[in-house]
């Protein structure tokens, strides 16, 4: 009997191309990452491109306070803004501050991690001295950031970046560090690879998909930041509309039983932090069924 | 002429209390070129820690390692990296060995990108073809990723990757220990044919006595990181000297119900933890037949006949061990 | 809130302010904390004298009562010295405070010197506003009669002695608890010894203050009925709301325009709106830059509809700013200049100016005036659009940062309140637009507006200080040291079953006044 | 290793730590911009007495000196006076910490109650309707951001149906004060004796409690799930179902097993919550540590950041540290090693 | 003791219905160690779980029955299901780390097991009782084990208290999943010795999943071979491993390695368990193949005179090829 011969037991091979989109297919059959993905990007589609009915920072001050109706769907605010619009418009400002920053923290915060995936002296310095700065209030140094350098957009990246950064730093770190056990990267060290082709080569494509996962919490958790910020009032410049900022106007409201106001931002929130979690959770299953 | 000369190798590892562990004591052996070399020993034993430590995965603590008259001690990181191209490692876990992202045909093709980098994408192909078919993978499983295979083909990706710059030396750590019994053979006969093709020097790591008689021409039996006995593979195991290489013997269970099991040679009690060596033989709080003065260190190596080495000062033993179905 | 029941069986109701912010210290000399140490000043109404709403017409809620209307407190009467370099106040007699202590002019001294020391709001209306002598300002002649030594009387003089910051503290008890302290800072920080009508019973720093009556209160004939005062932070506007209209507060302060028209709705509820001082403005700065033109400052305040303002931003509450000083201080004839809200003319006026594509930044913070600093902006962003300028909003959102940029002057333009310490037109002229005034970071220099206020300060308030009025009122409109928005009204969220409020310039409640059942 | 040589090497690193953390909360709050002089002097301040003011608060002196001075008082146990309130930081924060951790302890115990639950519920019951209903709650619930959910339930429980309490801060507003011994209200009306006014702060207690314990109920039964699963699943619980033993036991050596990461959540929970409740707190007007943090901020009264941020991590290492040994007494397997 | 009449068992998974056992039927007499043997993933493990009652979702037990002492194990009640569990029926588990609780203490863990099958009962009495049992199964001062934790001992012992806990209510039977193969070699053999001794001493029954053909050469009486969730050959192990009926017994016992001999290989692998083959699971891998068996399901059906049972189309013939090949 031939050892060849179970090849042929082996059937349907898929050429390389084929088997890429399989995986894509893979990753898009899941509903929750579609749901998730899909909500968003219509999101941040209509944020940037849906012709709104009134202008999101010209507020009209002889339709103050107006319930929901034909005219204003979702009713208009104290000021005269129509609160369809905002909430629509900020999806175009608050997504794309969420999404950048949770980015901007992945550029900086995976060759962070990955540097200090070793177990050396130094990196186990570095994680201690993390370990200390994660335990400071990072939310709280965030808000003063924001608030004490100015409402600049870069600030509030700047904010979501202390928070995710070393969330991302100790990620990569811990996942690689198990990796670094195993048996394969063994393989690759005996096969004669450089640390640079280990990192990159073994290391990172392995720890892509958690780390993916978790840039979705980390987009979500930046979703929540922004708000909280622009909800005590920082990192935002009127007229702009922010999500936060219109829940804190609306929280005013909320009493002289005008719902509708902090009603809306708060609903466009909840679903763009479900959409992040949903894609998270999706992502986590996958990550894990490969 | 030997391919791979190791002298008084040791190893100890640290646990995180500072405790050390000795995993290693003062091994030296020998591998001709072309000839496969068996280590056996009960999990724990430092079969792999030899492993690694001939490839230099890890540094010694002391001794020598020559391959191919390279003192390869005293390489640079760079001339080390160079050198990997004439010995590779086949890992016991087939699947945990290949990264679960990477395709067949990269994976196999990895030591090439490496060691070869001048050859064209597609020189590097066929290479990886050719290997493939050495092996006896399909090439159409350069695409696929390690886990769409069986147990069995993803050993044989493994040897693959080992065999595909031709070294010189294969450390083949307990290839089929994990493996069912009907792809063990399977492997076990490929494992074979390569030598026999390409000439390359086997070290053999198993705990398996039945499939070191098959594969190796000589074997040592290892006991808490120390040589026991070695020689060649007829000697050992149908004449152990050794009251540990007897009780490795005894405690295989034949698959013929109609050999016995009456010769027992049962040594008492569990291994000693390699934190805290005993003094004088290892074997010492075990052995059934030890004397006092088996408590007494040194207790060296001796040979007993040309190329067969044992370390109980009893041997050779007066009573012989009953020829088991095993040798045969 | 309800009612408890005091020991002697009788019913003295509680009453329970919702204030925006309490104090974490009492000590409001040495660290003022804003609007929260404000209005526990307020209530201790422990000052010399008072100003006097029911000598104007309407109770003082139409027309504010100015520093001919005077009254005593603490202080039963005084007057300059022959040679009126001192002003003489004559102590009242078996004033008490809540531990029992008598006061005397020893208690009026300390507490100033210490004022003097300790906070330089104090040092502004006594050596800036008025022109008391900084050597030697206080002594004591007997134990009744207190000197102020003056380097020269103004018609301020009196009038400043109605701001609680220089009402009296007990001293003997302050001493007695100073620990070796000249001032008493630490002990001070946690207790009000003084002679007003409430006694500390407790502090829980930035939370709650409980307040009872002092017993030994003087002016017991003008004591409503209240048992107890509970100072209470509630940050949150719509729960101060909430907490009215459900009548488990008696006071709401400092809610939004929208939430006093709901409380002028409500039953369990009444909003009184009375005159104020204050003034919303919007500062443009003019030290350089297309500001330095004053016809541009012109062309920006024609270009905003102040009416729509008062409609869109503060539910038709307040009032336009008519005329350049406010019309609470005087009565302007026909011919006094007004604002006007002209469009054309402003365009017209900025092309002439040659800064036609003007854009610039306001700040607005909600520190000051209030919550609706950001609404207002943005609805003067878009009149302002309209004749062609863009201006940009930055919100400021910390009382620190905010002051730190108006009073270095790193601003364009920005959203302020003018809040009087003393309800008086010449306060109000002097402490904004002169030239020596540290409050005019936008850099108006005008020597004719510097001469007139300074002849206001030594007028007497008659028909010859109306006529000075109207001259600078007129002034102001037709350089625009700034642009005035809007006549701020105090608006008052008090319980439905709560009488007794008198406004005031300072607007604050005498709420020992007040009566609730 | 023992347990108390583990504390002992871990007291022994703390002073390095704190002095980091001293360090870094020095640094951190340093480099923000915004001069507290210009409040602290008030409104009426000439430039003159802002520069006096800023030489009264040594703001004028070289950073260096002004660290070397804050790291010496540090040292000694003393913070420092706010630039504000003029109230030495730590009587505010004696003031203010209870109230937080009163809160934060009641919601975490809140969430963990909850979320233990719902998570070993949703485990034991794998791939049912109610596993799939529940994870989907819990989902839902996950991503409510605390402010929103504190809104709204003030919105519905307080305007609309007018069943919970004010969002007025520990208790009602005409309460009466009870003397304050240990800061904690629902320990201090106790020893008082008035079960009256405990009720009520508990009623108080109730709204930010499950605003902020309902996302991390969230996050705790997801974490339980998702460590109850394989614990239920492994061959320690089929051992002891194959023993004979009850259900009940049964999981609860599954649990056994899965409460180590429980409960080291559970910690750095509490300890990101003390700084993260501060929103919550704020809206609900809790006079906490994190209301006075961001009031502190737009006051820039770095003294006070300062010994906020500081605070918060002293607490959170000491949490930690405690975590570890906890986990010691817990695991023999860890103390063991 | 126990008969096992055609248990199948499925895992609805997210790949598909993994059938994982197939109409298993087995028998375990009185006195006499039966071996279940065959290759990874093969059902062996999934088919005692079933016996047990001890499939948990996504896998159920379709049909079949257990008939332990004249009670059927699976429609039994839980709670009567649970009080034969570790009271008549000890388990064994293959991994002794993971079967015992990190977390408690031996003496806790015994007292548990104890008291739920015999009520309550002080902490004290307990303890004697699993010092007495721990002695029995060759504990060296069982003492100092009793009051410690799991990972205070050696693979050995662990195993031994396994083994313990097992026995420590006396159950009529043993069911252990392969008991030695987390343990080396020379520890192995103690091991098994000692649970042999303790079977045949009293009495009982044991079932020993395994996949290790020495084991059941040495050790059991009869032997059961599964492949693909299905037994293709039951019997005597003298007379299954002397004279395979089965193809895939035979192609097992030739995959040994011996020196200097061929090793014998079986082409292919393992049938999918969630594509099931049609007709006879190890058609694809059989040198012996028919057109039938790829289509028509082989009946078990008795082989030779000695009460063995054979599932395969051409049971009878084998014997002349066997024959032939090892002549
Ligand atoms: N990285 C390490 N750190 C600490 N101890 C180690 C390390 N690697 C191996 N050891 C210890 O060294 C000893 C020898 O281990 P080694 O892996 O070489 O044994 P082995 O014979 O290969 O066993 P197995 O059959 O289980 O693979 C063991 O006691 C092991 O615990
Ligand atoms: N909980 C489960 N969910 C899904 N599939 C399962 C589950 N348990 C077992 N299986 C599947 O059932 C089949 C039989 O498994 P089982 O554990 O009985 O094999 P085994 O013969 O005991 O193998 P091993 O020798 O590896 O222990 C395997 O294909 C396995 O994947
Ligand atoms: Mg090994
Ligand atoms: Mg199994």
């Amino acid at each position: 009997m031939s050892e060849t011969m179970e090849a042929a037991a082996a059937a349907n091979i898929a050429p390389g191309a084929a088997r890429r989109r399989q995986i894509l297919t893979k990753a898009t059959s899941r509903p929750a990452i579609l749901v998730g993905v899909g909500v968003i990007l219509a999101l941040l589609a209509a944020g940037f491109w849906l012709p709104l009915p009134y202008s999101p920072t010209a507020p009209d001050p002889s339709a103050t306070s107006l319930p929901p109706s034909a005219a204003h769907w979702f009713g208009t605010d104290g000021d005269g803004f129509d609160v369809f619009s905002r909430t629509i418009a900020s999806a175009g400002r608050d997504l794309p501050l969420a999404v950048i920053g949770t980015l901007v923290s992945l550029l900086v915060g995976v060759p962070l991690g990955l540097l200090v995936s070793t177990k050396g002296r130094w990196p186990e310095r570095v994680m201690r001295g993390l370990d200390v700065f994660q335990a400071f209030p990072l939310v709280i140094i965030a808000i003063a950031i924001v608030t004490l350098t100015g409402n600049k957009l870069q600030n509030v990246i700047l904010a979501v970046m202390i928070i995710n950064v070393p969330r991302f730093m100790r990620l990569i770190r811990s996942e690689a560090l198990a990796m670094r056990e195993s048996r394969f990267i063994e393989a690759a060290w005996a096969a004669g690879a450089t640390r640079y082709r280990v990192l990159v080569k073994h290391i990172l494509p392995n720890v892509a998909g958690v780390t993916l996962a978790q840039s979705s919490l980390a987009a979500a958790q930046a979703i929540i930041v922004i708000a909280a910020l622009s909800f005590l009032g920082v990192g935002v410049s009127p007229p702009n509309p922010s999500w936060g900022l219109m829940i804190q106007e609306g929280a005013r409201q909320m009493t002289i039983g005008q719902w509708w106001v902090v009603a809306f931002p708060g609903l466009a929130v909840l679903l763009t932090v479900i959409c992040f979690n949903l894609i998270a959770d999706g992502l986590q299953l996958a990550s894990e069924s490969d | 002429m030997s391919l791979v000369r190791v002298e008084g190798l040791s190893k100890a590892f640290h646990r995180a209390n500072g405790e050390p562990v000795h995993a290693v004591n003062d091994v030296s052996f020998a591998i001709g070129e072309g000839e496969t070399l068996a280590l056996i020993g009960e999990s724990g034993s430092g079969k792999s820690t030899i492993g690694r430590l001939l490839l230099r995965l890890i540094e010694p603590d002391a001794g020598t390692i020559e391959i191919d008259g390279q003192d390869v001690r005293s390489l640079g990181r760079e001339p080390l990296r160079r050198m990997r191209s004439t010995m590779q490692v086949v890992f016991q876990e087939p699947y945990e060995s290949l990264n679960p992202r990477m395709r067949v045909g990269d994976i196999i093709a990895e030591p090439l990108a490496i060691h070869e980098p001048q050859l064209s994408r597609a020189e590097r192909q066929e290479r990886v073809f050719e290997t493939m078919r050495e092996v006896g993978l399909e090439s159409s499983y350069a695409d696929r990723l390690p886990r769409a295979m069986s147990g069995g083909q993803q050993q044989r990706v493994g040897i693959a990757r080992a065999i595909v710059t031709r070294p010189k030396l294969l450390v083949l750590d307990e290839p089929t220990s994990s493996l069912d019994l009907s792809v063990q053979a399977q492997i076990l006969k490929l494992l074979h044919r390569l030598q026999e093709q390409l000439g390359m020097s086997y070290l053999y790591i198993s705990h398996d006595l039945s499939t070191v008689n098959y594969v190796a021409h000589r074997v040592a039996v290892l006991y808490l990181g120390q040589v026991r006995e070695m020689g060649p593979v007829a000697r050992v195991v149908d004449d152990p000297q050794d009251p540990y290489t007897r009780a490795l013997l005894s405690a295989y269970l034949s698959p013929d119900p109609q050999v016995g099991r009456d010769y027992e040679f049962a040594l008492r009690g569990e291994i000693p933890s390699p934190t805290s060596l005993p003094a004088g033989c290892f074997l010492y709080g075990r052995c059934p037949i030890r004397l006092d003065r088996c408590a007494v260190p040194p207790v060296p190596l001796r040979g007993i006949d040309p190329g067969h080495v044992v370390r109980c000062v009893r041997a050779p033993l007066s009573e012989p061990m009953p020829v088991h179905e095993v040798a045969r | 809130a309800d009612s408890s029941t005091s020991q002697g069986g009788t019913t003295n109701p509680t009453f329970v302010y919702a204030a925006a912010g309490v104090p974490a210290g009492l000590d409001v000399w040495k660290h003022y904390e804003g609007d929260a140490s404000r209005l526990v000043m307020y209530e201790w109404a422990s000052t010399l004298v008072e100003f006097d709403a029911n000598k104007v017409a309407g109770g003082g809620c139409d027309r504010l009562a100015d520093a001919s209307n005077l009254s005593p407190r603490l202080a039963e009467k005084w007057d300059y010295s022959p040679d009126r370099k001192q002003l003489l106040f004559t102590l009242r007699q078996g004033v008490q405070s809540p531990a029992g202590n008598a006061m005397t002019a020893q208690d009026v001294v300390w507490t100033l010197d210490r004022a003097n020391k300790l906070s330089n709001v104090a040092r502004f209306l006594m050596f800036d506003v008025a022109k008391f002598d900084k050597t030697k300002p206080f002594e004591a002649k007997d134990d009744r009669t207190v000197a102020v030594n003056l380097t020269q009387p103004t018609s301020l003089d009196v009038a400043i002695f109605t701001y609680p910051m220089l009402g009296v503290i007990d001293s003997t008890e302050a001493k007695k608890n100073a620990n070796g302290e000249e001032w008493a800072e630490t002990y001070l920080a946690t207790a009000m010894p003084n002679f007003g009508p409430w006694k500390l019973d407790q502090l829980q720093p930035s939370s709650q203050i409980d307040l009872s009556p002092n017993p030994n209160f003087w002016d017991k004939a003008n004591r409503g009925n209240l048992g107890k005062l509970v100072i209470r932070s509630v940050p949150d506007a719509s729960t101060r709301l909430q907490l009215v209209e459900t009548g488990q507060a008696d006071y709401a302060e400092r809610l939004s325009f929208d939430q006093y028209t709901q409380v002028d709705k409500s039953d369990r509820a009444q909003l009184i709106n009375c005159v104020s001082p204050n003034r919303d403005t919007l500062m443009l700065n003019q030290k350089s830059g297309p500001f330095t033109d004053p016809n541009v400052r012109k062309a920006i305040s024609m270009a905003i509809d102040r009416q729509a303002l008062v409609t869109g931003v503060y539910k038709g509450l307040f009032k336009p700013a008519t005329t350049g000083l406010s019309e609470v201080y005087w009565t302007p004839g026909p011919d006094a200049k007004k604002f006007e809200f002209d469009p054309e003319q402003a365009k017209t006026l900025l092309q002439q100016a040659g800064v036609g594509n003007l854009s610039f930044e306001i700040l607005a913070s909600p520190t000051r005036p209030g919550a609706y600093a950001q609404s207002l902006a943005v609805q003067i962003q878009n009149m302002l659009k309209n004749v062609g300028v863009t201006a940009s909003v930055k919100v400021i959102p910390g009382a620190t940062e905010f002051s730190d940029t108006y009073f270095k002057g790193n601003y364009q333009g920005v959203i302020y309140l003018e809040p009087p310490a003393v309800g008086d037109p010449f306060y109000s002229l002097n402490l904004y637009n002169t030239t020596v005034s540290f409050q005019n970071s936008f850099g108006y220099n005008n020597k004719q507006y510097d001469e007139l206020v300074a002849k206001v300060l030594t007028t007497a308030p008659g028909p010859d200080r109306d006529a000075l009025l109207a001259q600078a009122s007129d002034l102001i409109v037709e350089t625009t040291p700034q642009v005035y928005l809007v006549e701020q009204r105090y608006l008052h969220a008090l319980g439905a079953n709560v009488q007794g409020y008198q406004n005031t310039p300072t607007g604050q409640l005498f709420t020992y006044r007040m009566k609730k059942g | 290793m023992t347990v108390l040589k583990l504390i002992g090497r871990r007291l022994l690193l703390l002073p390095v730590s704190l002095f980091v953390l001293i360090t870094l909360s020095f640094g951190l709050v340093e480099l923000m911009p915004g001069n507290p002089a210009v409040t602290v002097a008030g409104n009426f301040a000439s430039p003159a007495e802002i520069a006096a003011t800023e030489h009264r608060l040594g703001l004028d002196r070289s950073i260096g000196v002004r660290y070397v001075d804050y790291l010496w008082h540090a040292i000694q146990g003393d913070l420092g006076t706010s630039f504000f309130t003029g109230q030495p930081i730590l009587t505010e924060l004696g003031n203010r910490l209870p109230a937080t951790i009163e809160l934060v302890a009641l919601a975490l115990a809140f969430a963990a109650v909850f979320g233990l639950l719902l998570g070993t519920i949703s485990a034991y019951l794998r791939r049912s309707w109610y596993d799939r209903f529940s994870r989907a709650v819990v989902s839902l619930l996950q991503s409510v951001p605390d402010f929103v959910l504190a809104l709204g339930l003030i919105f519905v429980l307080f305007y609309l149906a007018g069943v919970a309490p004010p969002p007025v801060g520990r208790i009602g507003l005409g309460a009466e004060a009870v003397p304050t011994v240990t800061r904690f209200l629902l320990i201090d009306t106790l020893l008082a004796g008035r079960p009256d006014l405990f009720g009520q702060a508990l009623w108080h207690l109730m709204l930010p409690v499950i605003a902020l314990g309902v996302v991390y109920a969230a996050f705790f039964a997801k974490m339980t799930r998702s460590t109850m699963v394989p614990a239920l699943n492994s061959p320690q619980v089929e051992f002891a179902r194959a023993c004979g033993l009850s259900e009940w036991q049964v999981v609860r050596y599954a649990y056994l097993q899965a409460r180590a990461p429980i409960i080291t959540y559970g910690a750095i929970l509490f300890g990101s919550l003390v700084g993260g409740a501060a929103i919550v707190e704020t809206i609900f007007s809790w006079q906490g540590a994190g209301q006075w943090a961001l009031d502190s901020i737009l006051a820039v009264d770095m003294p006070a950041i300062q010994g906020f941020v500081l605070a918060t991590g002293v607490i959170t290492i000491v949490l930690y540290l405690l975590l570890d040994v906890m986990i010691m007494l817990l695991d023999p397997r860890v103390r063991y090693e | 003791m126990l008969t096992v009449n055609g248990i199948t068992t499925h895992f609805d998974t997210r790949r598909g219905l993994v059938r994982a056992v197939n109409d298993v039927s087995l028998e375990v007499p009185s006195g006499q160690i039966v071996g279940l043997v065959g290759e990874s993933g093969c059902g062996k493990s999934a088919t005692i779980r079933s016996v047990l009652g001890l499939i948990r979702p996504p896998g159920h037990t379709v049909s079949g029955e257990a008939i332990f002492e004249g009670a059927d194990l699976l429609r039994m009640s839980k709670r009567k299901l649970r009080q034969v569990r570790g009271n008549e029926i000890g388990f064994v588990a293959q991994n002794p780390f993971g079967a015992l609780n990190p977390i408690l203490r031996i003496r806790d863990q015994f007292h548990n097991v104890i008291t739920t099958h015999r009520g309550r009962m002080p902490h004290a009495k307990t303890r004697a009782i699993t010092l007495d049992t721990l002695k029995a199964v060759g504990i060296p001062g069982p003492e100092r084990v009793v009051d410690g934790y799991a990972h205070e001992l050696s693979g050995g012992m662990a195993q031994r208290v396994v083994i313990g806990m097992a026995l420590v209510l006396d159950p009529r039977l043993i069911v252990a999943d392969e008991p030695t193969t987390a343990l080396d070699v020379t520890i192995q053999r103690q091991i098994l010795d000692l649970m042999r001794d303790l079977v045949l001493t009293s009495g009982r029954s044991m079932l020993l999943v395994t996949h290790d053909l020495g084991v059941v050469a040495q050790y059991c009486d009869q032997v059961v071979v599964m492949y693909a969730g299905k037994v293709v050959e039951r019997g005597r192990v003298d007379e299954v491993f002397v004279r395979p009926a089965h193809p895939y017994t035979l192609g097992l016992l030739n995959s040994v390695p011996r020196r200097g001999a061929e090793v014998h290989t079986l082409r292919g692998r393992v049938a999918d368990l969630v594509d099931y083959p049609p007709g006879c699971p190890f058609a694809d891998r059989c040198s012996f193949v028919l057109e039938q068996c790829r289509s028509v399901v082989p009946e078990q059906r008795t082989a030779f005179d000695g009460g063995r049972t054979v599932a395969c189309h051409r049971a009878e013939e084998e014997v002349s090829v066997r024959v032939a090949r090892a002549g």
